[in-house]
């Protein structure tokens, strides 16, 4: 049971809410309190667009505690279009191949069920993204 | 030998014994029992002195056995009741990160005789458990929470640099013929045979493009060094002397995609340098080099960001056996993590103990020929920690 | 003031700094973010220099949080990626053994600039989840099986010492009157306000014979240490310089039945005394005595140990006043673990912080009249480890 | 799941048998390898009578997880009538109020049911015992 814990993670893993460095104009996610460009304090919110591409990926056949139930299940290094990467599964994965460098799309999914009476956790997982021409 | 023949100053800090028990499944041990197989191999190994302190390194006891405060639990268990007794804990680093706290003690003036242990049980629970106890050295807020695991992370570590070097599918191959072909000598060893190409071509993924013989085996085990201060040795060791001639732990971030580039291990990089530096040594005064190979990976990146290779080259010197015992820069002499036995956050005092059993010639078949200096360097969780030692033989150069 | 004019050696070892969160709920607050609200409160109280190494004392963040590797997370998150980070864990006595590393590493003079960081978080789980978190502190195959917990054990040591020397009901209320009047200007403390001997008669029992106020509220916090070598001060703070006199960490058994006298707390005895030594004082010489009141029989027993009381008299000086912040031992003076709270492996950074507040004479009205000298110590599970520190102010005798 | 590792602690845990050093001929319980009086090694087993006397003792009533079910319970610090001292719980305790240095003996009972699969971990607690004319 971590209620707490992850209420106050829900605005960056619902909403994929981040920080923008009000010093060097660095682009932060997750969000921490310093910029770890420049070590000023950076709490100015910034919304992240969810857009981003695969960095790396593999699967995970032996999960966690927790986790189990969803195995195997395909985990990424996702680059921001916004410069910061994070990590995530990837979901809606279809019969495509993923590859390095494949378009991606944030979307909110369950993580988790957590602890014994089977609190829920959810979160950003990434899908794939068709590019579209005005990009 | 005397001592007076080999000090180089009074205040230098030497590594007088050490102790291993086997790597492997003890389902009759448990944690103190195992720390103690240790400290006994250590007590008859070397003149034994009773130290004033304790450092233990563990990672794991907390989580999977419900156990901390194993400073004060094992100084009492080992009959060493009322001496100074903590745990540190850095991960994969652990081990190493202890032997830096007994150093800095010495160094200190303040401790004569430093006992170091580490110690990992991993058999009590469920591969399930274990694989959750694992990912707490990662940011578990933004990494574990996602189902990441330390061998996903190694293989997304494995694929980028395979993607980015364009490298062939067996580049890595050579990391893990060379471990067990090591391990094949070594009594302490949990995988005492050798594997052929074809082996290791056909494994089976454990988290693509990480195979079988690509990851270390976690398993139990316990190591202990005891370490003195010259001025403060009671008799002379019935071995030649070792001098941990540098000693540094260099942390970076956590989380892997907090790093600017993932590929760089800037903690083995600095604290490379740090330990060189302090050494007055290049890499190329390094005659073997135990490195942290829980990961394929992880002993190409560590041959990169140490020094003994350029970028995207590291796992050359695997292919071109340039790692091999009698080569140009030995690794893993002893089987490494992949072949003795990873053993979590015991690993680096595993590496130390192998690595002065090599400078005092004791290593048998495992010897690396005319051995007088050696870098040992373990790492926590990708990289977030790296501890680096470099000990030289007294009666060396 | 100068820096020459105080400096008795070029290598005494300094606190030039102490930053502490409020104790308490802090639900809205991660474990990172906790130890930054230290640091950050620390690095506007003093002149901040990048410390080379940051010693991290935390006790339940890998069974709590799932949460290890600390230094480097903690590192990281407050902008100090790439320093020498690890994490000292001697469960309730983490707090000090974190600070004696920083001390010897200063001393070694390897490092110039250190930076403890106690943090623990402790409202993410369940009352139940908590009390098995706190009882890996405890002997897990021979206690915590048994369904024992911290409480319960100062409770068997409460009722023995009761039965041995016949003491009346209200023995140890002292003790909590004392730690709850003085928390009443502390503004980092939980509970600020005075409690009267009838609240201490009238309640409730939460282990007979320990009362709601025999015990301390275990809740979320955060301290921080700027240690420094007087020959690396960059500048001189703006405070009086306070030096380390002393520092001992001493371990005993972990389990409470292991001890053949449960009533004699040796390892406080033998820290206490190794302090006393390396600072050539004695207790008539301590102004007063930040001890581990985490359950009053504790701070009995510590008194008693430490040479403040003879033994089964140290209950006597809690209600004959002389432990008042202007009486002969002062203790607790800002409200203790009983009514500060207790922050489990932060306890002994919060206890450092306070004394060095005194000794500067910044305690405001909690301010012990002409304090010079003063003792910190806090216990792991019980005594199994207690780790002493005795602090100077640098003008002083 | 720690099934290895109770079942390493049966013999001590369901028999009470413990060590005696030969050197020093001190009694040890738990067991453990080396004589916390000489220092010596000690492997030599000893059985336990399984009697002693309530040296201290109290009641638990917020349990940690694993023993929510039991709570209130009482715990006790027991002197076998062979030296050593150990942690328990006291049971089958009826009306009769406890004391210091009331007499009690062994007797084998569940301690707890043991993560989310409910294996059952056995072990030693403690009951009233009534002194007998010969001792
Ligand atoms: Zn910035
Ligand atoms: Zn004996």
């Amino acid at each position: 049971m971590e209620i707490s814990r992850h209420w106050r993670l829900k605005r960056q893993r619902y909403a994929l809410i981040g920080e923008v460095c009000p010093h060097c104009q660095k682009k932060i996610f997750p969000p921490r309190d310093i910029c770890p460009e420049c070590s000023e304090d950076a709490r100015t919110l910034y919304q992240f667009s969810g857009r981003g591409e695969v960095y790396s990926y593999t699967t995970v056949y032996q999960a966690p505690s927790g986790y189990e139930a969803n195995a195997p299940y395909t985990v990424a290094l996702v680059k921001l279009v916004e410069g910061p990467m994070l990590t995530a599964q990837l979901t809606d994965l279809g019969d495509e191949p993923i590859e390095v460098g494949m378009p991606v799309e944030m979307v909110t999914r369950k993580l988790r069920s957590d602890g014994e009476r089977g609190m829920l956790v959810y979160g950003y997982k990434f899908r794939p993204r068709l590019i579209e021409a005005s990009e | 030998m005397t001592m007076a023949q080999n000090a180089k100053t009074p205040n230098d800090v030497l590594i007088i014994g050490v102790g291993m028990t086997p790597v492997g499944e003890h389902w009759e041990k448990s944690l103190r029992e195992l720390a103690l197989d240790a400290i006994t191999a250590l007590r008859t190994d070397t003149v034994w002195v009773r130290p004033q302190a304790l450092y233990v390194a563990n990672m794991l006891a907390p989580y999977l056995s419900g156990q901390t405060q194993l400073g004060a639990l094992l100084a009492d268990f080992a009959g060493l009741r009322g001496i100074e007794a903590i745990t540190i804990e850095a991960a994969g680093a652990s081990g190493g990160a202890a032997a830096r706290q007994a150093y800095l003690a010495l160094a200190s003036g303040m401790i004569d005789i430093a006992l170091v242990v580490g110690v990992e049980k991993v058999t009590e629970r469920t591969s399930s458990e274990l694989e959750a106890a694992l990912s707490t050295s990662s940011d578990a807020d933004h990494e574990a929470v996602h189902g990441i695991t330390p061998t996903a992370q190694a293989a997304l570590l494995m694929r980028r640099y395979m993607h980015e070097y364009d490298i062939p599918d067996d580049a890595f191959a050579g990391f893990s013929l060379n471990a067990h072909a090591n391990a094949v000598t070594n009594p302490q060893a949990m995988y005492r045979r050798a594997i052929q190409i074809e082996n290791y071509l056909n494994a089976p993924m454990v988290s693509e493009p990480v195979n079988l013989f690509d990851a270390a085996p976690l398993a139990d085990g316990a190591a202990a060094l005891l370490m003195a201060r010259t001025d403060a040795l009671p008799e002379s060791p019935p071995y030649p002397l070792v001098r941990v001639a540098a000693s540094s732990v260099i942390s970076s971030t956590v989380a892997l995609h907090d790093r600017s580039d993932p590929l760089q291990l800037e903690s083995v990089a600095e604290s490379s340098a740090q330990a060189f530096q302090q050494a007055g040594l290049t890499p190329g005064d390094i005659d073997f080099f135990e490195l942290h190979d829980q990961y394929s990976i992880f002993a190409a990146l560590s041959l990169e960001a140490a020094g003994f290779a350029t970028r995207g080259e590291g796992w050359r010197l695997a292919q071109d056996g340039a790692i091999a015992k009698d080569a140009g820069i030995p690794i893993c002499t002893f089987g490494g993590s992949k072949a003795r036995g990873d053993t979590g956050g015991a690993t680096g005092i595993y590496q130390l103990a192998e690595t002065t059993l090599q400078l005092q010639g004791r290593a048998g078949k495992n010897q690396v020929p005319g051995a007088k200096i050696g870098m040992a360097q373990c790492l926590g969780a990708s990289g977030a920690t790296a501890a680096t030692h470099i000990l030289c033989r007294e009666d060396g150069p």
